[in-house]
């Protein structure tokens, strides 16, 4: 369990949650980028445009 | 006029007849600005580093290369090390003055850095960071033309500078778009089939000239797989004020000439 | 006045203080061509690829590189690629405009070529050919100068380009020689030392000044070892029309300023 | 056996003879370079100015 920092709404996470993995938080559906696991810290997730040529 | 000629990168090309038709073409005063790339190259000097080149997959499907700090050390060896030397020696050869700059070079090539992707794995989204990888903003044209003035052939390559003061990845045929619309050259995308096939199927299928919109949707339209990334390079280039770009093939005896001339397809 | 100094190669010389200084003198509206070496590097990297850098013995007892075709690859890709690559981009963040060039570039470094050598192996002599080596006997002047004059800060390396139009090693201190002889310049070579020493074992025995041909043959006969090497390069700076050359420690906060005053061991 | 080409003399080979080996003719003392080793082919070996920074 996680605190979404958008609406603060407790969020629920998998046993195997990975550092930089988004998760879309279901009150308020933001997206939440875990930062740290141990314990978790999330934060919000960056927009990050998607390019064609990288 | 200035030509500026994108050759390499796919292992099915050889450089050889562009860099005879590079020679050719300075004999005929025309000056000359070749770019480069070579992603396969960096993956062979990976593997025999010991080292796996890390492909992810966006959001959308795009499958792209992630460039940690060690890839990108191994970019710095093989593009501007190996292949800028390659061919520079193979234009010296040809009596071209050549000298060969990667995008740190006087901050030929410069602009944003992107550290973080977005990337899908196992279906999981992610944050990746630390990707060395940037987008091409500002071109010092004045470093191209001092160079051509005096007679010397450019040589470029990646990586780019980034505004934060790294050297990273960008994509050749974007580099090569940027380098044509900073110096408002013809643009050359040499590739190994004969330009965008109308037919896929069909290699007399040329779409030829692509001067209207309707034209361009055409073409768009027509263009599947890696070629939409040649078109959408050759659509920078025009927006950045490049004259022409023209895909074509590789591997015919003068590529570049053919290509100023009727072969592959243009885009005016 | 233009400075020339030579950086790197041994893994004791750190270039950080040196590429602050070189942005500090061309503050100083100093023009500044930074050579540099790494035959260190290039093992470090040879050993990478699981390749053995070899080491002949020549009749004399010199040991000297052996440069095979491969050998010279990886020159390459060290040298103009890696570290043109890392010293290019430390400039820059000092806010000097450097600009990377091999003497392939523009024919920077051109002159003979010299494949076969004689060797001694098991006390039996050889002549082993195929050696990628070269003398450089032509300098472009002209292109530093181009460059120095629109603002930027060459930064040069080997290869070279030797007669038969092959890429060839050669010594970077003589080419940082070579290139001071040319541009009439002062010559700074720094090293792990700090300067020739009258007693080997006293580093504060550093020979200062050599201005007359006693001084110089005092000179010669306190050099040993791999300083007989930078001071031959001197000799060979001044030969050719450079106006000083100093021999001084990299290891201290400003080692060019300090070396064109009063640090290390200055022949005029 | 081989010829020395500079005098005619015979020439002395060891068994284990290299290619690139250079050979000193015991009759005029030429320096023989060993082209080829079956049949052994030699030729005068070439004077190598030895350089002091490669
Ligand atoms: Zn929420
Ligand atoms: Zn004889």
């Amino acid at each position: 369990m996680a605190e979404c920092i958008e609406c603060g709404a407790d969020v629920t996470l998998h046993d195997d949650i990975e550092e930089g993995e988004i998760i879309d938080c279901g009150t308020c559906g933001a997206e939440l980028e875990v930062l740290e696991t141990a314990p978790v810290v999330l934060d919000t997730a960056p927009e990050l445009e998607e390019d064609w040529g990288e | 006029m200035t030509v500026v000629v994108k050759v390499g990168g796919a292992r099915a090309v050889d450089p050889k007849d562009a860099l005879a038709d590079v020679s050719a073409l300075i004999d005929n005063d025309e000056q000359v600005v070749v770019v480069h790339g070579g992603s396969t190259a960096v993956d062979d000097t990976l593997e025999a580093l010991g080292e796996t080149p890390e492909y992810v997959e966006t959001p959308s499907g795009v499958v792209g290369r992630f460039t940690d700090e060690r890839t990108m050390e191994v970019f710095s060896m093989v593009l501007p090390g190996k292949l800028n030397t390659d061919l520079v020696v193979g234009l010296q050869n040809e009596g071209v003055d050549a000298i060969g700059l990667s995008g740190i070079d006087g901050q030929l090539l410069s602009g944003s850095r992107k550290s973080a992707v977005r990337v899908v794995e196992d279906g999981k989204k992610k944050i990746r960071r630390g990707d060395h990888s940037g987008r091409i903003e500002r071109v010092n044209g004045d470093l191209l033309e001092t160079l051509l003035e005096s007679g010397y052939t450019p040589v470029v390559t990646v990586p780019m500078l980034a505004d934060d003061g790294v050297a990273v990845n960008s994509d050749a045929d974007r580099a090569a778009a940027a380098v044509a619309g900073a110096l408002s050259a013809e643009l050359v995308i040499l590739t190994d089939v004969p330009g965008v096939l109308a037919d896929v199927d069909d290699e007399s299928s040329v779409i030829e000239r692509v001067d209207s919109s309707d034209a361009y949707e055409t073409l768009t339209a027509a263009a599947e797989g890696f070629m939409t990334r040649k078109v959408m390079a050759a659509t920078e280039a025009l927006e950045d004020g490049a004259e022409s770009a023209t895909i074509a093939s590789a591997n015919t005896e003068a590529p570049i000439s053919g290509a100023l001339g009727s072969n592959g397809t243009t885009i005016t």
